[in-house]
This record gives C-alpha cells, structure tokens and sequence, in this order.
C-alpha cells in the first residue's frame, strides 16, 4: 500500500472531541452575546461605562477560568485518545486553553506582574498578546492534522480551511485597530473595517469550536464506514 | 593663559580641581537631563521617568522639527546670516574700539563718541519706533534685516576698547617710530596682540546671530525666511486639542512641548560645541610675551 | 481623514494609541502627493456652490494671515496661491493679497507694530483688546449696515447661535468685527475623578460637597493604587487657581461662590471672588490641605508639573473643562492601562444645586480698514463659508476646500482667516452620536461624528481601551451631557464680557495677583481672616470704581 | 609727546568711526524719537506725533499702581544681588581655572560651564521646581543628610529672592568667566617671574598680580552691569514665581507684562523704559565718576 492506511483522530471514542468541539463553541457563543448585550447597554446609557467595564471584567475571568479549564481537560483527553502525529497536535493545542484564563487578566498581568514598560498602546497589546497564546497553538494542531497522512481526506480539507478561519478571526481585529488609531487615523474606510472586526471578533472561539465539531463528524462517520463489512469497500473495486 | 612657574601647593590644587570638577557636574546634570529628554517619548517625558537616560527611545522629537522642508531653509539663512553678519560685526566692533582706546590726546573727540555708543545701550525707543525705522529704511522682509540693525554689539566694542588700552604703549611708540600710521598700528602692532578677545568676541557674536530668534519673527513677512531659531520658536505643538487635527493629536503621543523643545536647545547649541573648542586654542597667553622679546 | 467639517470643536479627537516599540519606524505619515488632475478651476465648476454675486470686475483685498507650524501645501500651491485664494478670486471675484504672513505666536505683536507704523491692511483677524483700540482709534470701517444688506440668513443664524458673540462685536450700538463664534459653555468647570479608583474602593458617585471631601479623604488614606505607599493626592491643583484644568473653580461653584467672574446678585453686578460664600469654600480647602489631601507643593507647581502626577497615576480628583480627556488625564491612561476617568456635575454643599460658571470665548474678530471702498466684500467671504462650507456632507465640495482623505495632514482651511464654526455644532454633534449609539446605526452621521461613533464601538466591542477618551467625553453620560444640563439651569454666565474698564486696566495687575496670592496662603494655613482683609483692600485699592464701572457697562450692553 | 600731531593725525579715527555712527544714528538714535510716546495715549495708526498728549499721566498710572514701592524695591534688590553675584563669581572661576594646568580638563570645564547659557528659562523652570521641591528635590535631600530642615525654595517669599539670584548665577557664570578668561591674558607674564624671584607666595602672586591685572575689567563690567539694575531677569522670573512669592518675586517687568498684556499700553510700557534708562544712566555716571577718582581708572 503505498499510502498509510486511515485512521478515524480516536482510537476508542470520539467523545472529548466533541465535548472539545462543543466547548468552545458555547464558549465562544457565550462571550459574544454577554458581550454584546452589556455593550448596547452601555451604548444606549442605560448602564455607565465603568459598570459595564466592571461586569464585562467579572464575566470574562470567571468564564474564562472554567472555559480554560475544560478545553485543557479535552484536549489532553482527546491527546490520551489519538496516536502518532494527531496525538502531538492535541497536545500542542493544550497551550491554546490558557487564552481564555488571560481574556480578562491579561492587562494587569502583563504591566503590574510582570511589569513590562508601560506604553502608550496598553490595551492593544495585551489584546495582542491574548489572541496569539489562542492562535498559534490552535493553527499548529489544523496545520498538523492538515499534513497528518493518517487523517481522513475530508478531516485534512476542514483543518485546511480552519488555519485560515483562526489566522482571520484573530489577527484581523488587531490589524484595524493598529491601522485605526496609528497609521490611518480619521480614514472612512478604516472606520467600516472597525465596524467588520467588531464583528468578527466574536467569532474568534466560535469558528474553531465548529471547526473542531466538523472534524469529530468527518472522523466518527470515517470510523463507521471503515468499521463495516468488507464488500461495501469492494464495490469500490479495491481489494482490502 | 600665562605661564605658570610656580605649581599650586598639591593639598591647594586637588582642592581646587575637586570645586571645578563639581562646578562642572552641576551644570552637566540639567544639560544631560534635557538631552535624555529629546531622545525619550511624550508618555515617558510626561510623567517625569526621565533623568540621565532616555526612557522609551525615540528620535520622533529630532524627526519632527527635522523632517520640515522648512528646517533646511532655515539652517541656511542662519548659517548665511553668522558668516555674513559675525565678520561685519567683528569689523565694525574694531573700526570703533581702536579710535576709543586712544588716549584723550591723540583723539580729543573720545569722550563725545563714547557718550554717543553708550547711550545706545541704556535708551531705547521701544518696538513700535525701531520697526518703523527698519520698514522706511526697505529692510523689512530682506535678509540684511537681520544683518544691519544690529551690526555694532555695544558691549563688544567696550571690551575690546578695553582690552587695546591695557596693551603696552611702548609697541605703539616703536611702530609709530617707524613712520606707521593709525591704520597700521591697528593692523600691525595691535590685532596680532588680541587674540584672546577677538576669539571671545567672535564666539559671542556667533552665538548671538545663530540664537537670535525674535528680530526674524518680527521682521519677516512670510515664515519660509525665518532663520533656524525663529522657525523653531513656531514649532511648538498647542496642546489646545479643539486646534488640533487628527493627525496632530496621533503625533501627541509620541512627542509633546516638552520633548520638542528640548530638542530645539540642542539644536541651537550645535555651533557652539564645534566653533568653541577651535577658538579655545586661542586663549594662549604666549602670544604677548613673544612679541615684547621679538 | 481630517476634520472635514473642521468645526473648531468638531475636530478635536480621541486619545490616540500606538504600538510604540513595535510600530514606531513604520509610523510615518503619507507624504503629500500631488494633487489629482483637474486643475482647480474646473473642479469648482463640478461644484453646486451658492455664490449669488460676484465682482466684476474683480476688486482687490489686502489682507495677513497667521499660519502655524503644522500648515502644508500640496504641489506649487502656498499661502499667496492656493484653492482658497483662487475661489476667493473666480467666484467671488475678490483678488486676495497677503500683505505678511506670521507665525501665530507672533501675530498680536506683529500686528499691532504694522497698524501703528500706519500700514493698515483692508481686512484683518483682530483680538477683543485690539477691537475697541482701533475702533477708539477711528481705524475700522461700521459693519452694522453692511451686515443687515448683505449676511445670508445661514450666517445670521451662526453668528446668533451664542447670544454673546454679536454683543461682543459691538461698541455703543454699531457692529465693528464679525465675530469668530465659539461656545461659551465649552469653558463651564466640571468634576474628573478616576472612576476606576471609586470602583476599586467601592465610592458611589458623588452628590455633594460632602461626598466630594469624603472621596478625596479616603483617596489617601485607602492606597487606591495599591502600590502601599501613601503617595496618593485627593485633589490636584495648579498654581495659577484658574486654569483650564486642575483648577480650584469647580470648588467654590459648588459652595454658591463664583470666582473671578461677574454675575448678577439683587439687581447688580457683583465680583464674584470678594462674595462671602467664599469663606466656607476656603476654610473646606484648608482643612483638606491639612489633612495632606493636597499636594503639599501645589502652590509652586504650574500644569506641567500637576500633568505629570497625573501621568503617575498620583492624581485623583480635579476640577477642569469637558476636554480635560483629550489633554492631560489621556496620560494617566498611557501609563497605567486600567486608569480611567469620568465626568461628574459639580455638586452643592447644600440642597441647592450648584451652578458651573462659564465665560464667552469669542477669541477674535474680522474687522474692516475704515475707508477701504468695499466692507460688504467680508460679507460676501463669510457667507460663502457658510452657506457652502459649514456643515456640508457633499464629500466633493468638502475635499476641494477642507481637505481630502489622501492627505489628512494637508488641511486646506487653514489657508484663510474667514472660518466660522457654529457654537452649538459640539452639543448638538454629540446629541446625534449618542443617538445613533442607540440605534447602533452610524449612518446619518457627518464623516467626523461617524468616525468617532466608530472609536466608542472599538471601546465598548474590541476592547481598546485607549478609546476611554472619547466615550468619557461624547459617549452616554459623558461630559458634554453634562454641559447641555449647564446651559439649561446649572450655569452661571458671565456677565461681563466688554475690554477692560479703565480703572479695571489700572488696577487688575495689582488686585489680581492678590486675589490668588490670598488663596493660596489661605489654602495653605493662613488663618480666614486674611481674606476678610482682602476683601476691603479689594474694594479700597479701585474695587468700588471696577464695580460701578462694570455695572455702567451692563446698562450701555444689556 | 612724539605722537602729537595737528588735526590731520585724526582724520584716520573719523574714518574708522564714520560707518559705525551712520549705522547707530539710523538704528539706535531714529527710533530714540519714540520715547515721546511715553508722554502720550498712544493710539494706533496715528503714527508717533498723531497721538494725544498726556504729559506725565502715564508715570503717574505706574506711581498710582497700589504696590509699586514694594514691586520697585525687589527689583533693585534681585538686580543689586545678580550684578554683585554676577562679577564675583565669575572671576572666582576665571581664578580657579587659571590655576589649572591641565589644558585638556580646563577646556572640558571650559566649556561645560558655558552650555547653561544656552538653556532657556522655559525649561529650566521644569528642572529646577523639582530639584527644589522640599519633599523629594535633590537639593533637600542633601541638606536633610546635613541635618538642615527642608527648605521651600520656591515658595517660601523670604528665600525666594536668594533663589532667584543663585539660580541665575549658575546659568550666567560660564559666561562671565570666558570674558575675565580673556582679561587674564593681558596680564604681563614678566610680573610674574619677578613675582616668583622674590619668592612670592601663589596667594601674594594671585593678590599683587593677577587681581589688579583684571581690576580694570571688573570696574568696567560691574559698571555696565549697573546699566540694566532694573531688569531683574522676566524670564527666569515669570516662569518660577507664583503666588506665593508675590509679595517679594513681582518686579516691574512682570507688572508691566500684566499692564501691557490686558489692553496694548504702549504709552506705559514706553514709560516704565524710560524711567529704567533715566536710572541706569545716571547709576553709571556716578560709577563713572568713582572710577576715575577712586582706581584712576577710565572706564572708557
């Protein structure tokens, strides 16, 4: 056999994929309609801008503990549960579950603790920084599971496609708000892109939450399908 | 300075190093302090993180007054206006100082002509008066307006004076002797004994044409013939943010007044640190003792 | 994009942020690129611009113009040729000529010396002092008739906008100088505490003086910035009491008292900084010294020094004006993230409200040579910038005169002394903002609003929080909520806006040093008593004559 | 006398003096009409001679000032203590300097101490309100290691007038020893080797040498520094005083920035220069006249 022979992404069960899966994109849903809901409220004065400071502040950590938390938990499960190169891209992915912990900490964290030099872009960066802890490990384990031979075809496409969903959802937001405020400050053009990544930025956990479904769905059903008797695959004129 | 046969007493002289070299730190410390600040950002500056050393280094202050094609222009004009207006005012400081340090019998008009330079000095007839002056004279909006105003430093020409008149009389007599006249007792005997003052004088004229900044503002019509410290003066950021654009207040973060000024007094003490150290070597005191035994 | 409407205040900005390590080298800005093709004559062609009359055939105009450092041209435009000198010239047929052209720190001076050697231009920017100089001198030519012919109805509304801007141009009952407008009540004290601070220690908003004495107490005693060192200040305060921002105004508006300013008490006109209510307002400032709630220093320190307490994140409190965000307090927030303040009516110390004092701010007027044959011709300037400049969404229109997005640091308005803002654009600009918020639809927006409605929805939807400056100014609740309740009935107006009386020129530089010398020795422990004593010398040393002299204006300008 | 000659033997002096006095009479002695205004309500556009005569009324608007006395006396003390400061610490300097034999740290120092001058007043202001501070300036803090009270130099009106002149010396000093540096170089070096056969002691050569040597220019800038007794510095003085200084920190070029700022009084300002000119000239007659009877020695 020239190519390696298929495997479904788990062994046994594809259960803490799906609860990956199904996480992050609660979680991802989640931030974005708190989020959403507190801002019209601030927008339309009904709360002041330091309440929903407050609040916005208070939902993030304690959320993004739990979220952090789980998705670690799934994804070292879903490590524990695949082998080989799918297994390394798992547990690459772990790092990933920090970024959700730093979503409302990162400021105080990086200036009051670590004590880095304040600068006139504080908040930008620590947006910055946030994105990148949950952006690269996640693009890592798509890349991985693109290039794994192992991997179902129909698995390697969405991971495929999901490096470019990650890499949009997070560093275009920083991208207008760099151009914004810095280099095209006042530009129309620039002010509709805000109004886009003010979108788009709520789907930073959601689309790779789907993603990951996407892939649990491609594996289990490659799962079934392989599981089944031998003739279905002969109809395809292939000796097993 | 003149020969030293004797050395100070080693206990007098460390002292004496110990007083100069704190003199020294003393005037270092604010010179330091403010070319830290040229070189540190606005957020830095503002909240006062910068002592001896830039805190979040940029040179967006230097950029900023730099980048101005108006900058160039402006270097220019001064730099035309020292090496035109230094030697007039060097000329004419010894065309009078040498007829005022002549002794009352040589020269029986000294004491009027004194008078008559002196009194510039205390009386003036205020802005209104010299402007109308200047502008019926057709000087207004000309290069030489920053040039012949105020071509004669009173104060320069005193000293000088001063310093013809404490020079021996006997080198005078022996060229007189030998048939020279006023012009070559200026030239000959007294010039190559002075120059220590002239030096000074030259360093004082020099720096008074590269930072005098309110006669170009005042006398200029339009801002592109501002010499270098006129047109610094404009460059001044109005934290007033009602007056400001977009792209001011962008540039607000980076540098601010503070910043920006303190580049501008480096700017201005360019001259200095090149033209000083070359007339340094000219504060010898052998000349004199040369020319006696000679 | 520049401030295309270019109001006055309409282009005042928020706090901008920068990656300043990372992005530094690449922030340069666009250098200006030649302008696009057409040559301007037939870009005004395109143009529908109002112009009812033009001159032909064309008369000239001398006049001067004070340019800053920022100003810049595009191609082989300059100040003597460019679009708004070639407008000027074709449409209105007005052959503008600028006689010089001085930096504007320079240009009272510069101006008084060329009007006094008698080389007068035929119009010119004049400041209120040099308004009643020359008009006592018989130098300006009267504008009353001329301005009933002649200014459009768009103009008249502008220039009626603030009551004070008309009166304020004219002496004994004729218009001298069209007056540059601008909003009396951006000038109205509030009060700035760092909201961040009261929700760390759990302060509630506060509602009268007592409240405010109690923040600024437990501002030192109760470390809000956690860095266990009692280096706190409760209220910060420049030398000069009265500056625009981290004054003492706010203070004494709240106990009743209104320093400096002239209002109407039973009937006349009285000098607020010798009124009784004075009294308490000082004895609450000298204990809160004592108590170490001031910077012990404060009296020696200018609005540098008291900027950089609140760029270290020292500063608490402070009374100032709406635009306080803009500059200073944005540099707390550049170096402590998490800073941020917010804007609170000034409060009374008892149940009856208090009042925010505010000045007129006409800063200058357009005056014509006295002689020149045709004055109507500043008329017809004024309103072709208002009916065609002012307010207009046409983007075409807009980049031929204001400026174009290309180049946002080439602002074309800057290129003539005719430019008039109108008063309520502030107020009303920011009541459009928050309703389009509301709405969560920026579309009926003009460029300028619409871009700051964009910097609140980066705020409140990606977390910038650099934006904090815009939405504590125009955002909900903001400070410009703040001046529209002033203008309705927590305002104090000044009263008198007229030039210096003469015993007022006289004497001011000698009482006015007194004043805030009393002040502060007051503040800083000398007992009340001494203010007692300054209130008579005030009234002995020429306060009596100030007084009825003031009150004599009132009636010639009711 | 050899050089006696009759009035021909001057005609090269004229000549010499010929370019200089044009320039001064058009220059200096045309604007000097200008003075009339300070005997008029100067109204603008009327030119010098359209305004109207107000003879002394503006003298009297200063006098009627409520605390001219008071503004009048800290100028004179603040310039009396800059002049004096002003001559002695420089030839210190100058002194100290000479004494040094290493050129190449004489010119460091040189030069060092020269660089102040260029400072302006704006940004020193900054500089020196914080070393100042009596909390947490360096100056205090140094004192406090002495066992000296904090003191607060810029807000205390007893110290501030000595504050004024301290500060203003370091900036100027530099300055002033270059000009004394250049004086000493005329000194006859054979005095000293006389000096040092006769064994002389440095401090005796110092005293009977170097001293008179300079005296000539210590007479002559003391002198001239008489000549601007009543400008105490705007400057430094506008931007370090505040009101808690007042009382002693006003001096008149601060009270007529106020005058002159509110309402363009020229008529004022042109009086109040007038009236320093008039006190300046006369200070250097009589320090003319001293010099010539006292040190024999012509000034000019």
């Amino acid at each position: 056999m020239s190519e390696k022979s298929k495997q479904p992404l788990a062994r046994k069960s594809h259960l803490p994929l799906i609860l990956l899966g199904a996480t992050m994109t609660g979680y991802g849903m989640l931030t974005a309609l708190v989020g959403s809901w507190l801002s019209n409220q601030a927008m339309r004065g009904l709360i002041t801008a330091s309440a929903y400071r407050n609040r916005l502040m208070a939902f993030e950590q304690t959320t993004g503990l739990i979220a952090g938390l789980l998705f670690f938990v799934f994804f070292v499960w879903c490590a524990v549960q695949a082998s080989g190169g799918v297994r390394v891209a798992f547990a690459i992915g772990a790092a990933a579950s920090a970024a959700p912990v730093l979503l409302g900490r990162a400021e105080r964290l990086l200036f009051t603790v670590i004590g880095l030099p304040t600068m006139g872009a504080g908040s930008v960066l620590a947006g910055a920084v946030t994105t990148l802890v949950f952006a690269l490990p996640m693009m890592l384990l798509f890349i991985l599971l693109a290039c794994g031979r192992r991997v179902p075809r129909g698995g390697r496409w969405l991971s495929f496609a999901s490096i470019f969903i990650v890499l949009g959802t997070a560093f275009f937001p920083i991208y207008v708000t760099v151009l914004a405020f810095l280099l095209k400050p006042g530009d129309p053009a620039v002010g509709r892109m805000i109004q886009l990544s003010s979108q788009i930025i709520k789907l930073r956990f959601l689309l790779p939450g789907l993603s990951l479904l996407g892939l649990a769905f491609i594996s289990m059903r490659f799962a079934r399908l392989s599981l089944e008797p031998a003739e279905t695959v002969l109809e395809k004129g292939e000796v097993k | 300075m003149n020969e030293r046969i004797v050395k100070l007493p080693f206990f007098e002289n460390l002292l004496n190093l110990a007083v100069l070299a704190l003199l020294g730190l003393l005037c270092a410390f604010p010179i330091v302090h403010t070319l830290a600040l040229s070189f540190s950002s606005a957020s830095a500056a503002a909240s006062g993180r910068v002592a001896i050393w830039p805190v979040e280094f940029t040179t967006q202050a230097y950029q900023f007054v730099l980048e101005n094609p108006a900058f160039i222009k402006s270097f220019g004009i001064s730099i035309a206006r020292v090496l035109v207006g230094a030697p007039l005012n060097m000329l004419l400081t010894i065309l009078v100082a040498y007829p005022l340090s002549r002794s009352k019998a040589e020269f029986r008009a000294r004491d009027f002509f004194a008078w008559f330079f002196l009194l510039t000095v205390l009386f003036s007839g205020g802005l209104i008066p010299w402007y109308m002056v200047i502008r019926q004279t057709g000087l207004i909006d000309k290069f030489w307006a920053l040039i012949i105003p105020g071509a004669l430093p009173v104060f320069n020409v005193i000293l000088l004076a001063n310093s013809f008149r404490s020079i021996p009389k006997e080198l005078e007599e022996a060229a007189a002797m030998d048939g020279a006249g006023h012009w070559t007792i200026l030239f000959r005997v007294l010039l190559p004994l002075s120059w220590p003052i002239l030096a000074t004088l030259t360093l004082f004229v020099t720096v008074a044409h590269w930072n005098s900044w309110f006669d170009g503002l005042i006398l200029m019509n339009s801002p592109d013939k501002y010499p270098l410290q006129s047109y610094l003066q404009t460059v001044v950021i109005n934290p007033d943010p009602r007056m400001l654009t977009e792209r001011d207040l962008a540039l607000l973060q980076l540098i601010s007044n503070r910043t920006t000024r303190a580049a501008q007094i480096f700017i201005a003490m360019v001259p200095i640190l090149l033209v000083y150290p070359f007339l340094q070597r000219y504060f010898t005191a052998g000349v004199k003792l040369g020319a006696i035994k000679g | 994009m520049n401030p295309l409407t270019g109001k006055v205040y309409v282009n005042r900005f928020i706090a901008v942020l920068l990656l300043t390590m990372l992005l530094l080298s690449c922030a340069r800005p666009p250098s200006p690129t030649p302008p696009p093709g057409a040559s301007t004559d037939d870009a005004f062609a395109k143009l529908s611009l109002v112009v009812p009359d033009r001159y032909d055939p064309p008369i000239e105009m001398s006049s001067v113009m004070a340019v800053d450092a920022t100003i810049k041209f595009l191609g082989e435009n300059d100040i003597h040729n460019n679009v708004w000198t070639r407008a000027y010239e074709q449409l209105l047929g007005i052959k503008v000529s600028y006689k010089w052209v001085v930096d504007g720190s320079m240009y009272a001076q510069k101006l008084g010396l060329s009007v006094n050697s008698g080389d007068i231009p035929d119009m010119f920017r004049v400041s209120p002092a040099q308004l009643h100089l020359f008009q006592e001198a018989g130098l300006l030519a009267d504008l009353t008739d001329v301005y009933e012919a002649v200014a459009s109805p768009k103009t008249r509304d502008v220039l009626m906008q603030d009551p004070t801007s008309l009166k304020a141009g004219t002496i004994a009952g004729r218009l001298w100088g069209i007056p540059l407008t601008d909003a009396a009540v951006a000038s109205a004290s509030l009060l700035w505490i760092r909201q961040d601070w009261m929700d760390k220690l759990g302060i509630a908003a506060p509602t009268s003086m007592a409240d405010v004495l109690e923040i600024s107490r437990r501002f030192i005693t109760e470390d809000p910035d956690g860095n266990n060192a009692p280096d706190t200040i409760g209220l910060c305060v420049t030398k000069s009491v009265w500056s625009a921002f981290a004054n003492l105004s706010g203070f004494f508006n709240g106990y009743h008292a209104y320093p400096g300013i002239w209002y109407e008490r039973n009937g006349a006109l009285v000098y607020g900084s010798v009124q009784p209510e004075m009294r308490d307002a000082l004895l609450a400032l000298q204990e809160m010294y004592a108590q170490g709630q001031l910077d012990r220093e404060f009296g020696v320190k200018d609005s540098n020094q008291v900027a950089e307490t609140i760029a270290q994140g020292k500063c608490g409190m402070e009374f100032g004006v709406w635009w306080n965000p803009y500059h200073p307090l944005n540099q707390s927030q550049a170096n402590y993230p998490h800073a941020f303040w917010s804007a609170f009516p000034i409060p009374s110390v008892d149940d009856v409200p208090a009042k925010s004092q505010y000045s007129s701010a006409v800063g200058a007027f357009l005056v014509v040579r006295n002689g020149y044959e045709h004055p109507e011709a500043l008329l017809r300037m004024v309103n072709f910038w208002s009916d065609n400049i002012l307010g207009s969404q046409d983007d075409e229109l807009r980049q031929t005169f204001l400026g174009d997005i290309e180049n946002p640091d080439v602002v074309l308005y800057k290129y003539t002394p005719v430019v008039l803002w109108e008063p309520n654009a502030m107020i009303d600009g920011s009541k459009k903002l928050r309703e389009a918020l509301a709405k969560k639809d920026p579309s009926g927006l003009d460029l300028d609003t619409q871009w700051r409605y964009r910097i609140i929805q980066a705020y409140f939807e990606q977390g910038t929080l650099e934006a904090w400056v815009e939405v504590a100014t125009n955002g909900p609740n903001g400070a410009v909520t703040i001046l529209e309740q002033v203008l309705k009935d927590r305002g104090q107006l000044n009263r008198f806006y007229g030039v210096p009386t003469v015993t007022m020129a006289e004497k001011m530089p000698t009482l006015q040093p007194m004043e805030e010398e009393v002040i502060t020795k007051i503040i800083m422990g000398e007992p009340i008593a001494m203010f007692d004593q300054f209130v008579e010398n005030w009234y002995r040393l020429g306060g009596t004559e100030i007084v009825n002299e003031v009150n004599l204006w009132a009636e010639q300008n009711p | 006398m050899l050089l006696r000659k009759k009035l021909s033997r001057e005609i090269p002096l004229f000549v010499m003096l010929t370019p200089a006095v044009v320039l001064v009479l058009v220059y200096a002695y045309a604007p000097m009409v200008g003075i009339v205004m300070a005997f008029q309500r100067v109204l603008p556009g009327k030119g010098i001679f359209g305004s109207p005569w107000v003879g002394l009324d503006n003298f009297a608007f200063i006098l009627r000032m409520p605390n001219i006395l008071q503004v009048l006396w800290n100028t004179i003390r603040i310039a009396g203590l800059k002049a004096a400061a002003g001559v002695v610490v420089p030839v210190t300097v100058a002194l100290m300097l000479n004494n040094v034999t290493s050129q190449a740290f004489k010119r460091t120092v040189q030069t060092i101490i020269y660089l102040p001058h260029f400072l302006s007043w704006v940004i020193l202001a900054g500089i020196f309100i914080d070393i100042l501070s009596p909390s947490e300036g360096v100056v205090n803090h140094i004192l406090g290691l002495v066992g000296i009270p904090p003191i607060f130099f810029l807000g205390n009106d007893k110290v501030f007038p000595w504050t004024m002149v301290v500060t203003d010396v370091w900036k100027s000093f530099g300055f002033g020893a270059i000009v004394y540096l250049a004086a000493l170089t005329d000194i006859d070096p054979t005095l000293y080797e006389a000096a040092v056969m006769d064994g002389a002691s440095r401090r005796q050569q110092t005293r009977h040498i170097t001293l008179p040597g300079i005296s000539g220019t210590i007479i002559m800038l003391s002198t001239l520094s008489l000549g601007n007794i009543l400008n105490a510095g705007f400057d430094q003085i506008f931007n370090l005083y505040s009101p808690l200084v007042y009382r002693t920190g006003d001096i008149i070029d601060t009270l007529v920035y106020r005058i002159g700022i509110a309402n363009y009084q020229y008529g004022v300002a042109t009086a109040v220069g007038l009236f320093k000119s008039v006190v300046s000239l006369l200070l250097i007659g009589i320090a003319y006249k001293l010099a010539a009877k006292w040190a024999d020695y012509r000034i000019f």
